[in-house]
């Protein structure tokens, strides 16, 4: 039985790679996807938790985060489309006017 | 060598990957290569999520996670490929004002985790036995459509939403 | 090393049974391809592969030998990583899919609860192979393949999963095993649930890439797709994860719908001659094999027929093997194994047959079909079920339940063809296909 | 679009790109382009924005070879052009340099040269049916009709020698007289292949992916086929109710009785009923002709040097892809002066830009192969 | 159905088992009555051999309507073989064009192309065979160019002669005023000469070009 800290230290591992990854990259798709690792980072958390209370919630809510990952992917990658259709970059600095 | 000790290999066999791949996918420069690693590092997530004998969600998290929302991110790099990003500056210039920023959390966070071990001040009480088999599939479905119907449903009104939102936002003639 | 001992120990016949699948699978996978050339020789009229081994039987293995030493071509631009590692992906993803399925009560990898949520999760994967050789490649054509792949994968496995959703609703489990349990001694969901099992067969030659709706691929249209860069070695690995694919949607297919490793008739006492079809079949195709022996052009070509001979006739002996009392007890895996191979070769020729008699759909049309019919339909095919089993548990009997339940979905299925058709009849094709863009 | 990239097409114009645009290199080694053609299409997504054809890479100078050839010599060049259809090519050089000499081919060799090319027609209109089958996807009709068609080209090989490259008419009239069993045989033929031609359409006509593929594809007006001076089953396709057969008639035509099968809408599926109600109206001749092929001589009096008069012809057939123009010059030497072809491929071939705008690229394929060109005679 | 060409049969000639298209018989006499001339007249069954080969000078309403409306620039009207030929100035013959395909009806362009004749004052022949499906009557326009006279380009007239132009252009070196893109077609665009012109052969081809291209010799 693995102790439930060295999943706690995976999942911040996994948080401040995600975290470093959306402060220091400028392609919008690479945050979006170090979003996704954030949103890993504490699924592995409640699952972790969920075995070690015994209780089936944890895993309810990881699939309540993966279901909200996705909708994020989709409305975020539909964005990054239509700003790539009008701007023809997708660096997160360059999205410097909120009209165009 | 037991179940549990394959448990616990396979443990720090994912987790290595899983940091691997988490670490490639902030730092390597073609976005393609970045999405391979998030790919590693969501499919050693599902595997730690089997080691804690959460198969359902280890389905899930391939089915959705894998399978589904990574697809769409490879789609829309690849819709929006420009060889040009290739050779921009990929890192925003003070990267390491935020690189120390997130280290200093990273390191609030370690501590609290540390603290938290068995006999530490922030003591997290000894794990429930029982009750929570590995099989936990009807477990699972029970609870959801009992206890959690409401969120479930918002959840799809959710879904719907961002649908319709992703339809919209990416048509050509509005 | 006594942990190692202890760990063979405990997972001796699942390790034995991976390495069976590995070693085995790309045998199979070629002895497919070489059922499809017979067959398709067999529609066009014309005879097929008939020059290595008589009636072309090793053609596959020679095929694997031209193919293995063939010269390994990497484009110049391509990602190389990628490109090497994409084939692999595709082959992996479609071998992991056999450790849940059982072929037989016996020969079963793993026991998993979640076993067909396990296949579809991992057969997914697949995806990544195709789209990212597709992108390595750095070709037009494979890319425009790998997307239209992936769109199109996406999309079908929408509906087959829903098909399958169906299938999981009447057996109550995802276990593969429990599945096939529960069809036993009852009906085929096939006949519970034909329209399901039907948006299942379509699916799922959609998502193996198959014709008519083999477009990803369309040699047509974009060359060989996602593959047209690719030669060789890892070509052959390609082809290889789609005909293992073929073999997996079969074998989903087989446990679900049409009672798995169960002899046809199981719980009908008056037919259980059926028990001696195994080994009558293997006889009479040994039978052939020794009556087309002298026939042989080469004496070379006759001693391979005779061997083939010879296999069928161990086989044979091997089916026949439950019927001597002593080994009664090996009955089930033995004529199971069988009964299921032959449910997976009928259902593969199915793909077969249709691939040689329809022309290909249109990209958008595909899409259509897939969004407009297919999934509805699927929805609506989920919901017939969820009713039949209401209606079942409220004590109904097995034929209303099933015509109004089956009826139901029919005619949601007619609406929605006639629906498509209405729309079809407006005029002006190319206006409704820009319009169709917007 | 703020920011656009420049790509072209090298050496031309610089095309200005959108944001979603490619350029895609359709041949000439492509799997469905028939032959050595070239589409350089721009694409929307999938969507054709704009195209461009290029050809001549089988360029062999057919027509400066002619200036250097005797008029017979040169007939067997002609078969090289079409060569799916060279029974038809060779007709309308011989009719046509028979028109500048002021002969004609006795009776018994008009009817023999009606039947063959009747059976040539069939057998091309066989080859296009298998290979725009296989474009669109369907694999089988292939086999079936080069079935049929090794059944024509065996009568072809009984009565000249050749199967491909016929060469089996000579101005004046015809080389060789029919084999013994030539009537029997191809009445034989004639008989079986409207069942076979059932064959096909019991797999194609009917078919929902067949029809969903050709409906409505490739859509060419009456009025754009005239204007893009298309013949042959495109411009029949498009409804015109035009045969060089039947306007003008050569060989032994106004002899038999057939119809102009016509589409209405012009599209892809038009043109290729147009085109099987063609192969049962070639039977159809074939049958009538082998009936009576009257008695006489098969070679009209033309010496063994010809010297036309000097002037200029202009004569033309339908062939299987469409008018087949054979525009002549004579300077009264033994050489043609100048010949030149007015090839329907290449002519057809020019409507592909228009027909295929704002299609996909599978339908490329699809309307390529509707227009059944012959590179050999589009390059020549 | 579209407009012109549905009108332009009579209805439904094919469906009875004439020989003849009754189109072509019925307006045959009515263009030119006295002339024998109406050009690519069906053969009767048994027709002797015509007099004489060659040129006869032609002048019936057709070349009568051209010159009523044109006048000098109708140079010379003959038929040769029963086909007619009208021989037009190289200024006007984008006007003689639209005028023969709007008015007379040459709605479908059979073919363009040109003749070399290295040793004429007018060094080229520019030919354009022109066809009527209303009248089933084909006329051919021909334009004299000397060297390095530019010809009108007629591709707004019938949409045909892009290629057809172009291949002359190709061929000739016969430069088409007003085309929209004048380029070669069948040879590469770097090709030097223009092959069907009298004074090219395979001596005096682009050897350089397939040297540099193919890297092969040509052989010659």
């Amino acid at each position: 039985m693995v102790p439930i800290g060295n999943y706690l230290f995976l999942s911040l591992a996994l948080f401040i790679i995600g975290v470093i990854g959306v402060l220091t990259r400028r392609n919008v798709i690479v945050i979006l996807m170090s979003i996704e690792l954030i949103l890993n980072a504490v699924n592995i958390n409640l699952v972790a938790f969920s075995r070690h209370w015994a209780n089936v919630d944890g895993q309810i809510f990881t699939l309540f985060i993966i279901t909200d990952a996705a909708a994020e992917a989709a409305v975020g990658l539909g964005i990054i489309i239509a700003f790539f259709k009008n701007r023809e970059t997708v660096l997160a600095d360059e999205m410097d006017l909120l009209k165009w | 060598m037991t179940p549990a000790q394959i448990s616990q290999y396979a443990f720090y066999f994912f987790a290595a990957l899983a940091v691997v791949g988490a670490i490639g996918t902030v730092t390597v420069r073609n976005v393609v290569h970045s999405a391979i690693f998030l790919i590693t590092s969501l499919l050693a997530t599902a595997g730690i999520f089997l080691t804690l004998g959460a198969q359902f969600v280890f389905a899930v998290q391939i089915v959705l996670y894998v399978g589904g929302i990574m697809v769409l991110f490879i789609f829309v790099i690849m819709l929006v490929n420009l060889d040009v990003a290739l050779h921009q500056m990929q890192f925003k210039r003070r990267w390491w004002v935020a690189g120390l920023l997130a280290l200093a959390l990273g390191g609030q966070f370690g501590a609290v985790i540390y603290y938290s071990r068995a006999g530490g001040v922030l003591e997290i009480p000894a794990a429930r036995t029982g009750a929570l088999s590995p099989q936990n599939v009807q477990q699972f479905g029970l609870a959801l459509f009992e206890k959690y119907a409401l969120p479930f449903e918002i959840a799809s009104v959710l879904l719907l939403v961002a649908l319709i939102g992703a339809v919209v936002m990416t048509k050509k003639r509005v | 090393m006594s942990a190692l001992l202890e760990f063979l120990k405990t997972y001796m016949w699942p390790l034995i049974f991976a390495v069976v699948i590995v070693a085995v699978l790309p045998l199979l996978a070629g002895y497919v391809v070489l059922m499809e050339r017979k067959i398709m020789a067999d529609m066009q009229a014309r005879l097929g592969p008939m020059r290595v081994g008589p009636h072309g039987l090793l053609q596959p293995i020679a095929d694997a030998l031209k193919l293995l030493i063939k010269e390994d071509i990497i484009p110049e631009n391509a990602d190389k990583v990628v490109f090497w590692f994409a084939p692999v992906i595709s082959v992996t993803a479609a071998m992991l899919a056999y450790s849940a399925l059982a072929i037989g009560p016996f020969f079963q990898i793993a026991e998993l609860n979640i076993g067909l949520l396990f296949i579809v999760a991992v057969s997914s994967m697949g995806i990544f192979g195709i789209i990212l050789g597709g992108w390595a490649s750095n070709s037009h054509y494979s890319l425009l393949g790998a997307l239209r792949s992936t769109a199109q994968m996406i999309s079908y496995e929408t509906a087959a999963g829903l098909a399958l959703v169906g299938g999981v609703l009447l057996a109550g489990s995802l276990s593969t095993r429990e599945i096939v349990q529960a069809q036993h001694g009852g009906t085929w969901y096939v006949f519970v649930a034909p329209i399901g099992f039907f948006l299942y067969l379509v699916a799922s030659i959609a998502e193996t890439n198959r014709a008519p709706f083999d477009l990803p691929e369309a040699e047509s249209e974009l060359v060989a797709g996602y593959m047209t860069e690719y030669s060789g070695f890892r070509w052959a690995v390609y082809f290889l994860a789609e005909y293992a694919n073929m073999i997996v949607v079969a074998s989903i297919a087989t446990t679900l719908f049409l009672g798995g490793w169960l002899r046809p008739f199981q719980g009908t006492p008056w037919m259980d001659f059926l028990d001696f079809f195994p080994p009558l079949c293997f006889l009479a195709v040994a039978g052939y094999c020794f009556y087309r022996t002298p026939k042989q052009p080469e004496p070379i070509q006759s001693m391979v027929m005779a061997l083939f001979g010879g296999l069928c006739l161990l086989l044979a002996a091997a089916m026949a093997l439950p019927f001597v009392p002593a080994f009664a007890a090996s009955k089930p895996g033995l004529h199971g194994a069988f009964w299921f191979l032959l449910k997976v070769s009928l259902y593969i020729y199915s793909f077969m047959w249709i691939r040689f008699t329809f022309p290909r759909f249109r990209f958008d049309q595909l899409m259509k079909l897939g969004w407009y019919f297919m999934i509805p339909l699927s929805i609506v095919n989920v919901l017939g079920l969820g009713v039949y089993r209401v209606l079942r548990q409220l004590q109904w009997s097995r034929w209303p339940a099933f015509v109004l339940t089956t009826g139901g979905t029919l005619l949601v299925a007619i609406w929605l063809v006639w629906n498509a058709q209405k729309k079809a009849a407006a005029p002006s094709s190319v206006g409704d296909m820009t319009e169709a863009e917007g | 679009m703020s920011d656009t990239r420049t790509t072209g097409f090298p050496g031309v114009e610089q095309t200005v790109l959108g944001a979603d645009e490619i350029i895609i290199n359709m041949g000439p080694q492509h799997p469905s382009t028939h032959g050595v053609l070239r589409v350089k299409l721009r694409l929307d997504g999938e969507r054709i924005v704009d195209s461009e054809c290029v050809i001549g890479y089988l360029h062999r100078g057919v027509e400066k070879i002619a200036e250097h050839r005797s008029y017979q010599q040169f007939a067997p060049y002609v078969d090289r052009m079409d060569y799916v259809a060279a029974v038809s090519n060779g007709l309308g050089y011989c009719e046509a340099v028979e028109k500048l000499l002021g002969t004609e081919a006795p009776m018994r060799a008009k009817v023999v040269r009606t039947i063959l090319t009747e059976l040539q027609r069939i057998s091309s209109h066989l080859l296009w049916l298998g290979t725009h089958a296989i474009d669109i996807g369907a694999l089988t009709p292939l086999f079936y009709c080069l079935r049929e068609r090794e059944e024509i080209l065996k009568i072809f090989e009984k009565y000249c020698g050749a199967r491909l490259t016929t060469h089996a008419f000579r101005i004046g009239g015809l080389q060789y007289d029919t084999y013994d069993g030539f009537e029997a045989e191809t009445k034989r033929f004639c008989l079986d292949f409207s069942h076979r031609v059932d064959e096909y359409e019991a797999l194609l006509t009917e078919n929902r992916i067949w029809i969903a593929r050709t409906k409505g594809i490739g859509v060419l007006s009456a009025a754009d086929a005239i204007d893009m001076g298309a013949t042959g089953p495109v411009l029949r396709g498009s409804g015109v109710k035009w045969d060089i057969r039947k306007a003008m008639p050569y060989a032994a035509y106004d002899r038999y009785e057939f119809e102009i099968p016509i589409g209405q809408n012009g599209d892809t599926y038009d043109r290729y009923i147009v085109r099987m109600q063609e192969m049962r109206q070639s039977n159809r001749i074939c049958l009538q002709a082998i009936e009576d092929i009257p008695a006489g001589p098969i070679m009209g009096k033309v010496g063994k040097v010809l010297k036309p008069p000097v002037g200029e012809v202009y004569h033309s057939i339908e062939a299987p892809k469409g008018e087949l123009g054979y525009y002549i010059v004579s300077d009264g030497t033994t050489q043609p002066y100048r010949v030149r072809i007015r090839p329907p491929s290449f002519i057809n071939l020019e409507a592909l830009d228009k027909m295929i705008k704002g299609h996909l690229v599978a339908d490329v394929v699809a309307i390529i192969g509707t227009l059944d060109i012959v590179l050999g005679e589009v390059d020549r | 159905m579209v407009n012109d060409p549905s009108e332009k049969k009579p209805p439904a000639p094919a469906e009875t088992p004439s020989e003849k298209p009754a189109g072509a018989s019925a307006e045959k006499p009515a263009a030119a009555p006295p002339k024998p001339a109406a050009p690519a007249a069906p053969k009767p069954p048994a027709v002797p051999p015509p007099p004489k080969e060659g040129p006869v000078p032609l002048d019936n309403d057709l070349v009568k309507r051209f010159k009523a409306r044109f006048g000098d620039n109708i140079r010379e009207a003959w038929t040769d073989r029963k086909q007619a030929i009208l021989v037009v100035d190289r200024e006007s013959l984008a006007e003689i064009s639209e005028y023969s395909r709007d008015d007379e009806g040459f709605d479908y362009l059979v073919d363009l192309t040109a003749v070399d004749w290295p040793k004429r004052e007018k060094r080229f022949d520019v030919v354009l065979n022109l066809y009527s499906f209303k009248k089933n009557e084909r006329l051919r326009l021909k334009v004299f160019l000397g060297e390095g006279e530019n010809c009108p380009s007629v591709t707004g007239v019938w949409s045909t002669a892009n290629w057809l132009e172009r291949e002359c252009f190709d061929m000739f070196g016969i430069v088409f005023e007003g085309h929209p893109k004048l380029t070669r077609i069948l040879l590469p665009d770097e090709w030097q000469g223009h092959p069907l012109r009298k004074d090219y052969d395979i001596l005096t081809q682009d050897t350089a070009w397939v040297r540099e291209n193919l890297g092969i010799e040509s052989g010659q």
